[in-house]
């Protein structure tokens, strides 16, 4: 098989294949590098960090839905410092480029995690987690509103020169416009999409499933609606785009890629076949070399409308 | 952990709704331990998408056993897998129960079908302990005794054994054991498990329990099954990582 | 079994039971009478109608998505006039209220189709459509929009005096605050949800399988989100709400009234199951007469959070 | 049209891919007419959501065949449907082929799949008229014969019969037709549909064709399968109800 140039960039973020590990969804690393080699993978993304460690919101978390599941971990996180201390040093032992992503409840914080990561050299890059559904202050407070997400990019962006990804949230009529203020105050890329949000109750108690009430819908449910965000920007704004939302398979990579995406993460497969991501590198090599895609950053935005 | 596919070899019914599965599955067998689970891909495609866990009940030379209660779509798929049908399982999971010790009296309580991972547990003790088993269940049919030795069985409604819970069974009975030989370990809804827990710390009994919760991943990656830990106020520890055994003493029930 | 009382209001439209079928999934009515009998249904929605007929979208207007579907029908309708002369006839010869659902491209036409519409005494309620996203005039543009959705709704109000139902968009981040303008402006209820925007490509030619490229996505898949949707509306605005989205059995109907719906509409489902709506009510029935519950409207907003 | 839950009574490979099933469905076999066909709910839970259409492919006493070409979920799923598991079945769903009229020869033109509703064509037709049954495909897997009498085959690269599309072999044997008492019958790909029908107005050959098209309800409720009229512009016609099969004068393949 001659070689297939797997290898994307996101701005000044090279990655040697667009197959990311969404944040939430691989903790720090540890547990997934036993069912796939770290060291094959496009880039992995933490769990979010906040400032102060995050107990996380009480039982139930999680609901199976058709096709979907929700979740309500509520950002349960070791904290930056602890993450540095103790989950970096396992992470460093790997070839694969870690970005960070933060999460927080004011502006101040962001910025301020984003500088205490920032001297990291094993981080490579930033995801601003500002549209998690799980959380009372912070997330969507700040997803949903333009001006805040412009703000929270403008003061990060002034915080490190490292590439800059913003995590959007779908819960909006018009995800192009957060993509465009973005780019506008300095945005390397966007992420798109975070879970939508949704809810679950259990008919013969009236109570919610969850704990949090509502929760985060996730999974093959909601690729269409994914895939049809990541389009919008693409249609509509000059940014790199990180696909995410309900990848099952290799197919579904490509299918992100043609509307628009340079890359994808992986999130809910992770918990179903926690080996797919290195799977799905093999099958999209093998796809590309079958169909003479030299490079397979050219399905970048290749689609024919 | 693995990821192994894995041939049914047989699917028997024990009792009504109640069915023991089982597979052949050598790398399982080889390493899993009592109170350990596994998590089970149902289908190839999305329905139902995520995995169901299940305690391992048995296992014997390389085929290992699980009992299925079936209750939902993903145990009705499994339960009628034919013979030499495929299952995608992960695992062994989480932490078993530590029956080291030089304990005498192994006490076994189990609450409908936390009876589940007691097979193998009876099988491993069944030489060096004397083995108690305590099961209960709301009615006659949700008392599950398969694989169990020297049992005392319990129902809410009296149709079956002593008329009450299986905790109140135990503690008529516990005058028996002595708590510095003796060990308890439990399985069952949590309502009782957090009985058992007080009747454990009143009679100064040491007691392993296998907890429950709904789960994404089985291994630590999705933060989805979390329970309160004792020792640690600011942080939960996780039921598929850190359990699914406890010792009552480490856990909020 | 003694009598369930499973009658319920909507405003000042009483219904023999919550079960109604949702716009564009039955048409006007012809042919699923083959296999449900509309004497015993709550209401039937029309197919959504404009002033002139329209042609709808070119082929392919159906995809099949992980437990949903995406339509692009481009709301293909008879227009007002052929309604009444030609199907208004065949749903007179039943007893089920009939619901006349209004897509326009401005708001004069919203108005004019009111208008001629109101003095038909067959039509019990109307229900105004602000939220096809399948559509380039109307549509999204005002089902996204606030002042549009008040302006929409104040001038209808102005041109009927039946009850007057707004289908709202759940493409929006707080579907509440257009609730809460309805209200204002004089409506009496609203229909939640219409569906997700949505797309999916072929990722051989590259070329979205929807002629339209967006769809709508329903079924099984976006039950979770009308239900967060229902809820915030409940929770924050007193109307009453008629749930729709992913509704697949009884079950999810009362998890619907649990969270806030007086009513539900039927949408996906009547293609799998043209025959469901009357099992559900039997089944509904059935629950209610076991679980002493001798009026089903107690369900409505009975959830204990 | 009917909701009914039919067992399967055999499933058998006639091809590599294509499979005959037949059910046991006395209520659709008593109604069925040829070029109908059937919405088939493939299983009771939302994977996947919507049923499937299946041409009729013939009926034999109580019991009808359909002719399966395992493509993706939905038809792997009924294909591995045991003898006595059920279907439920929509059906008998859209208008047939018009079979009746004095024409003597019935020109049958099937490519691929396109067999399939031709086998109760035959069935309805073979004692009155005289069947000539031209089968295309794009190699010689793509070719399937079955139940079809006269049969003459075409592949696009040559490797069984003639070596060109079923349109060129068609028109090669055309002058063995009159266009007064000859009558076309076809089903295949749009663009094969589309060829046929300039060759049927090149010869003035009547001419039905069975259309297909992405389906969610298959009965007129959902508007999902539009083709175009050639008599009315402002108004699609719908495959589903108005066809699927319709005169090649009234629609723009
Ligand atoms: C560590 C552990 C060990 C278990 N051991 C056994 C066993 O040995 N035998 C057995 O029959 N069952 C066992 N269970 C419960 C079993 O996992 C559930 O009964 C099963 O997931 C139900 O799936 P379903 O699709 O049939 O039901 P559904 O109700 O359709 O499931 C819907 C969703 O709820 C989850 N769910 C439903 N019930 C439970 C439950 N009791 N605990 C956790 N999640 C649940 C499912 O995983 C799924 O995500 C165990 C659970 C855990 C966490
Ligand atoms: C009127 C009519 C008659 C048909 N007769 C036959 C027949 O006799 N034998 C046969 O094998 N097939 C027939 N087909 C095609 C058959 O319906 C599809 O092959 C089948 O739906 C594929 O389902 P799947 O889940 O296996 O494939 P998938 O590709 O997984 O299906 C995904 C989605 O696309 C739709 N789809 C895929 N292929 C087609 C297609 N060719 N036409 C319409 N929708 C499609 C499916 O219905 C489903 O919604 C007919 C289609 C129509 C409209
Ligand atoms: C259990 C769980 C936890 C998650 N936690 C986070 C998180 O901490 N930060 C974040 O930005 N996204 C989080 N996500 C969102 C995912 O990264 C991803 O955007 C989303 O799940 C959609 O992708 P998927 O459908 O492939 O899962 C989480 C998702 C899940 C399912
Ligand atoms: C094929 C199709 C056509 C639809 N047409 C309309 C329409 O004309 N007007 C409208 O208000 N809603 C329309 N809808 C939306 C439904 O009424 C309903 O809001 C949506 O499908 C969600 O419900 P469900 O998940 O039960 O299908 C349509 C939905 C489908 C699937
Ligand atoms: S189930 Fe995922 S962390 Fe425990
Ligand atoms: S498939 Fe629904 S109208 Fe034809």
């Amino acid at each position: 098989m001659s070689k297939v140039d797997l290898s994307v960039s996101i701005g000044s973020l090279k990655l040697r294949n667009p197959i990311m590990l969404a944040s939430g969804t691989v903790g720090y690393g540890n547990e997934i590098a036993e069912f796939t080699d770290l060291n094959k993978i496009g880039a992995i993304v933490t769990k979010s960090l906040s400032l102060k460690p995050r107990k996380g919101n009480p039982p139930q978390r999680i609901v199976e839905t058709p096709a979907g599941m929700l979740n309500a971990i509520g950002l349960a996180n070791v904290g930056v410092e602890e993450f540095i201390k103790e989950k970096i040093p396992f992470l460093k032992k790997y070839d694969v480029p870690l970005i960070c992503n933060i999460a927080a409840s004011s502006v101040d914080e962001y910025v301020e995690c984003t500088k205490i990561l920032n001297v990291e050299e094993t981080i490579k890059a930033f995801e601003i987690n500002v549209s998690c559904p799980n959380v009372k202050d912070g997330g969507l407070q700040f997803g949903n509103n333009l001006s805040a997400v412009g703000n929270v990019t403008a003061k990060v962006r002034a915080a490190t020169n490292k590439p800059l990804i913003i995590k959007l949230s779908p819960n909006v009529s018009y995800i192009s416009e957060f993509a465009q203020v973005v780019k506008d105050e300095g945005g390397d890329a966007v992420s798109a999409i975070n879970t939508l949000v949704g809810t679950s109750f259990n008919i013969f108690t009236k109570k919610p499933k969850l704990f949090n009430v509502n929760g985060g819908l996730s999974g093959a449910a909601i690729k269409p609606v994914a895939l049809a965000k990541v389009l919008e920007i693409s249609r509509k704004v000059n940014i790199p785009i990180i696909g995410i939302g309900g990848i099952m398979n290799w197919k579904d990579v490509v299918e992100f890629m043609i509307v628009g995406a340079s890359a994808v993460q992986i999130g809910t497969l992770n918990f179903i076949d926690p080996a797919s991501s290195e799977k799905i590198i093999k099958e999209l090599e093998n796809y590309c070399f079958v169909s003479g895609i030299q490079k397979i950053s050219d399905l970048t935005a290749s689609y024919i409308i | 952990m693995l990821i192994v596919n894995s041939p049914v070899v047989e699917t028997i019914q024990v009792h009504e709704n109640i069915f023991i599965q089982k597979i052949h599955s050598p790398e399982i067998a080889r390493t899993v331990k009592p109170g350990q689970f596994l998590n089970i891909r149902v289908s190839e495609n999305y329905f139902p998408l995520l995995r169901r866990p299940f305690s391992i009940c048995d296992v014997e030379d390389e085929n290992i056993f699980i009992m299925l209660n079936v209750t939902g779509e993903g145990t009705k798929i499994i339960v009628h897998k034919h013979p030499g049908e495929m299952l995608d399982i992960l695992g062994p999971l989480g932490n078993g129960f530590n029956l080291q010790g030089d304990y005498k009296n192994a006490i076994i309580v189990a609450g409908g079908l936390g009876s589940a991972p007691f097979p193998f547990v009876t099988k491993k003790l069944r030489n060096d302990k004397n083995i108690f088993s305590f099961v209960g269940g709301r009615t006659k049919n949700d008392v599950i005794t398969y694989g169990l030795d020297n049992v005392l069985t319990s129902t809410d409604d009296g149709a079956l054994g002593f008329n009450g819970t299986v905790i109140q069974l135990l503690e008529n009975n516990i005058y028996k054991f002595d708590s510095t030989t003796s060990k308890v370990f439990g399985c069952g809804p949590t309502p009782m498990l957090r009985a058992l827990k007080e009747i454990c710390i009143k009679y100064k009994l040491d007691c392993e329990v296998s907890t429950e919760s709904a789960m994404a991943c089985g291994f630590g990656i999705c933060q989805g099954c979390p329970i309160e830990s004792t020792a640690q106020k600011d942080k939960y520890l996780l039921i598929c990582k850190d359990g699914p055994v406890f010792n009552v003493k480490d856990v909020v029930l």
